[in-house]
């Protein structure tokens, strides 16, 4: 078996570089507080690249990803671990005549929304081969960002092997000297920016993450700047009341941004559930080229912000309702 | 297939599921035969009291009231550390060895003729679980001789192939459930066989809607039909607004 | 440098054989209610690997520990990842006249009680040579039970190397496939069996830490058999009333012991503060081998479970007191 | 001492400390010239407003109305992605180029004259943070030409050996604290030299207590007098049982 895969890296996986760039951050508690435009204005930058937390459209930080779009940033790299609203969200962003947001992605799951159906438009940006691609797996690209939040520059995995998806990925081959096995090893993934949405973060961006954290966990710590934005903003004493329930301490955020029903409309635990209704108009619509551009201007280029969005999809009645369903299942 | 599906899940078993048929089978066993069986989904949750059907193997309803929301590589952690017996996969096209291909349509990768979501977490699971179900429709473009792309191993290339890319030994896929067929793998030869069809489906028909070359068990079963039971509690409990057995 | 410490394995990195393990351990959730005595009879075997939860004298599983000294368990090895009272309780079983409970040590932290000095009886069996020692860090034995609890034979490390702790470790080295940098692995430690102590578990198991964690969420997932003894006794529907809370899920636990007071002379946070006290006397009393050996008769091999411990060290007055120092600690 | 050490933590940095002195000079900082310092320790708790000196870098105290109370691996992580600015430790032994002793004192591995805790997490913070700390007290059984056990690396045997055994560049020994002097590392050579000599401290008297031949900084400075404010601090708010300003 071939010894390396043949895909791209969109990253360096070198650590030293890593622990510099750490080293320079600043880390005082200071208030980190801003608006949305703000952060991305600040933090996300051309050729940056990017990763999305939550779990495609479970806890995602739609407004964050909204306002990149929004702001038209160019040339990103993305991770695409189970990436599907989030996904398709940022592919408003190329071939809609606004130069092309995404250059390069790491893929794990792309294009599809799940049990939804695929994306007509992420198809489209995705098959005309102007994205670079490179194959990974949920749990190699999770593992990837834990390597790098462990600060070494690969980890190994079990799977993987023996599949056109290790021959088309960046992962290789290491020998183990205990057992001499065999192993396949990735490389550790520093995201130049992440964005994730959470339950509650104190001004400083202690949060905490209620339910499944996905791959938050280890991406908050890997990348090198971290957007939050969160459903609640909450006393640092509050913070301090429930130390255990810290998912994400101060030192790794560089910006909080309140946003209720900030992943919208993604499902958010405890809070309110997917807008199926709304992710189906984005399929429908997604067909009819000319229709989709209307779309995504109405909903996104002509809005000022997330709360506009928002409104255009139904407000607080339809946020109410979504509420129900998430309190109420059964 | 739901229900050859449900009973192929023992009591007492772990199984990672997806959405969709995968999960109906699931909640349909632990309704009957697998009262004790633990469902776990690859973005965290895990022992869920699933109110209904997920729609994301991501959202609050895979631990609704459930006994732990963890990360995803705690789950797949649990995986490749042995833990999980079963899991569910599909895909777009399957060959002889269980390879399933859920990654592109076409013959060139940076311009394929259909890009399909990619792995997700199956050629993950696929890899990890002990044991690997497939549930999918069963028609010549799906069972193919051939994969276009080998997202997740099945067999590989035939006996000691996935031990020698470095695959947990005793992993591997375990049942294709289709609608035709409940097939399984030969021991030898790795290669997929007819274990049981469907009632009043024939091995002819089964082979002819297959590109590869199938073998068959003897003596050969006859899928067990659904019961009165199985039904009204996939059509009340399980799924009451059709969006799986309705279609 | 040297490709290899000198170090002995105690236990093989063989994670092929830990999956079969795996594989054939009962999962469904059955009651696992049982006695210390029960639990400890049932799942700690003369010769097996033994490794303890919490931090040496915090959140410890005392009422397990003095049961396996008092069944007079013998040839175990230890890991030894910070090992402060608990260490010194084992010893117990070495010189004591009652056989070599404790036989080969994977070193981070023995011997001493941090701040409160050193145990002379545990300097007595560690410097006679009985025991057969090889050297690791805190963070290197918590990366061994990661790797074993992620099903994989060795994970990577930044540190460690240069050293005479890596000269008598095992510990290995591996060349990365992407920086070329030579970085020092450690190998996986599927213990035999593990003690943990906690806040709350259910019958089957499902169980709450509150505060620092330690290693204990890797140490869970790593151990082949696992007793877990609990603060508290709850139901599996309060477990199901926040699943985000569960830090070891029922499927890594082999026994539950319900032990009030379960970490006591040890500091249980949110709980009780540790007994100086009752552990300045351990210190002191170690110094005459005689009045040790009456001491440690009167609490442990004469007494028949730890509630007879807890009465014989001042009982509900005691914990009260401690109680207070904990939750009033100003 | 304990003021020296105080005094070379700025504001706005990270530190993980270990009980008693290193403690009690972080939370002197904390209360005068870095209000902004976070603690961090190495069981787990991070950010405590600690109501008073813990006994155990695992006890309770250590994430007191903590802003986080995690796992070792996370705190140990933290340090080898290179968030945290310094560490304190202390040892048994230390020699010319701040290599540490904390393991045994002896020639005999299997038979120690003293066998002493060993590591801890001692060895993984000299390597993974930038910049080791050491308060000790000054006698020349402690600060030796040749190490009994090298538990945590230094400089090793001196420039570019840190590198060459593969632990982070950049990062290595920064201050020594003693009873005598403060003294830091010579940037080309990486040995000791003397930076500062508390009042009344001859150059003389530190070398007497000193096996290996140590260096000077030029101009040498006097360490500053502890003030009123401080020490009325330390007695009054961090330590006001003595335990450590009374040793």
């Amino acid at each position: 078996m071939s010894m390396r895969g043949k895909g791209p890296l969109f990253a360096e996986p070198d650590c030293d570089a890593a622990r510099q760039w750490f080293r320079d951050k600043p880390k005082q508690m200071s208030d980190k507080v801003m608006s949305v435009e703000e952060a991305v204005r600040r933090f996300v930058a051309d050729g940056d690249y990017l990763a999305s937390g939550g779990f495609g459209g479970d806890r995602i930080a739609t407004a964050l990803l909204h306002e990149i779009v929004r702001q038209q940033r160019q040339g990103l790299s993305f991770a695409g671990h189970t990436a599907t609203h989030d996904f398709q969200l940022l592919c408003a962003g190329n071939d809609t005549g606004r130069g092309q947001l995404l250059k390069r992605v790491d893929v794990a799951y792309i294009v599809g929304l799940e049990a939804r159906g695929l994306s007509p438009h992420a198809r489209r940006v995705v098959e005309s081969g102007q994205v670079e691609l490179c194959e990974w797996t949920n749990y190699t690209l999770a593992l990837r960002f834990q390597a790098a939040s462990m600060g070494v520059p690969f980890l190994p995995v079990r799977g993987f092997a023996g599949t056109d998806t290790f021959k088309y990925s960046a992962a290789a081959r290491v020998t183990c000297p205990y057992t001499n096995q065999e192993l396949t090893v990735v490389p550790a993934l520093w995201p130049d920016v992440a964005v994730i949405h959470v339950h509650e973060a104190d001004r400083f961006g202690n949060c905490r993450i209620r339910g499944t954290s996905v791959s938050d966990w280890h991406l908050a710590r890997a990348a090198k700047k971290l957007i939050v934005s969160c459903e609640r903003l909450i006393s640092n004493d509050d913070i301090r009341r429930d130390p255990t329930a810290t998912a994400i301490p101060f030192y790794c955020v560089d910006a909080v941004c309140h946003v209720p029903c900030g992943s919208y409309p993604g499902n958010m635990p405890y809070e309110y559930f997917s807008d199926e209704e709304h992710l189906r108009e984005w399929l429908t619509i997604e067909k009819d080229f000319d229709a989709y551009l209307a779309f995504i201007d109405r909903l996104i280029f002509s809005t000022t912000n997330f709360e506009e969005y928002l409104e255009r999809c139904g407000g607080a009645a339809r946020m109410a309702e979504l509420r129900k369903q998430e309190l109420e299942p059964r | 297939m739901i229900c050859a599906a449900a009973s192929a899940l023992e009591d007492g078993a772990m199984v990672v599921v997806g959405t969709g048929a995968p999960c109906a089978a699931a909640m349909l066993a632990q309704k009957t035969t697998a009262p004790n069986l633990t469902l776990m989904f690859e973005a965290g949750g895990v022992g869920p009291r699933l109110p209904r059907m997920p729609i994301s193997v991501g959202d609050s309803r895979t631990f609704y009231e459930g006994l732990m929301a963890t990360s995803m590589s705690d789950i797949m952690e649990t995986c490749q550390r042995g833990i999980v017996d079963y899991t569910f996969l599909g895909g777009a096209q399957i060959d002889a060895y269980g390879n399933l291909n859920s990654t592109m349509i076409g013959d060139d990768f940076q311009h394929p003729k259909v890009r399909l979501p990619g792995s997700g977490g199956a050629s993950d699971l696929g890899s990890l679980c002990w044991r690997v179900l497939v549930i999918t429709p069963h028609d010549r473009r799906r069972f193919v001789e051939k994969l276009d792309f080998v997202t997740t191993p099945g067999y590989l290339d035939g006996p000691g192939a996935r031990e020698a890319a470095g695959l947990p030994p005793g992993s591997g896929p375990y049942k294709v459930i289709t609608s035709l067929a409940v097939l399984g793998f030969n021991d030898t030869t790795k290669r997929m066989q007819i274990e049981s069809l469907h009632p009043g489906v024939t091995v002819e028909q089964v082979q002819a809607e297959t590109e590869f070359e199938l073998g068959c068990c003897s003596p050969l079963g006859v899928t067990a039909e659904p019961t009165t039971e199985q039904l009204e509690i996939l059509r009340r409990e399980v799924d009451p607004h059709g969006y799986i057995i309705g279609r």
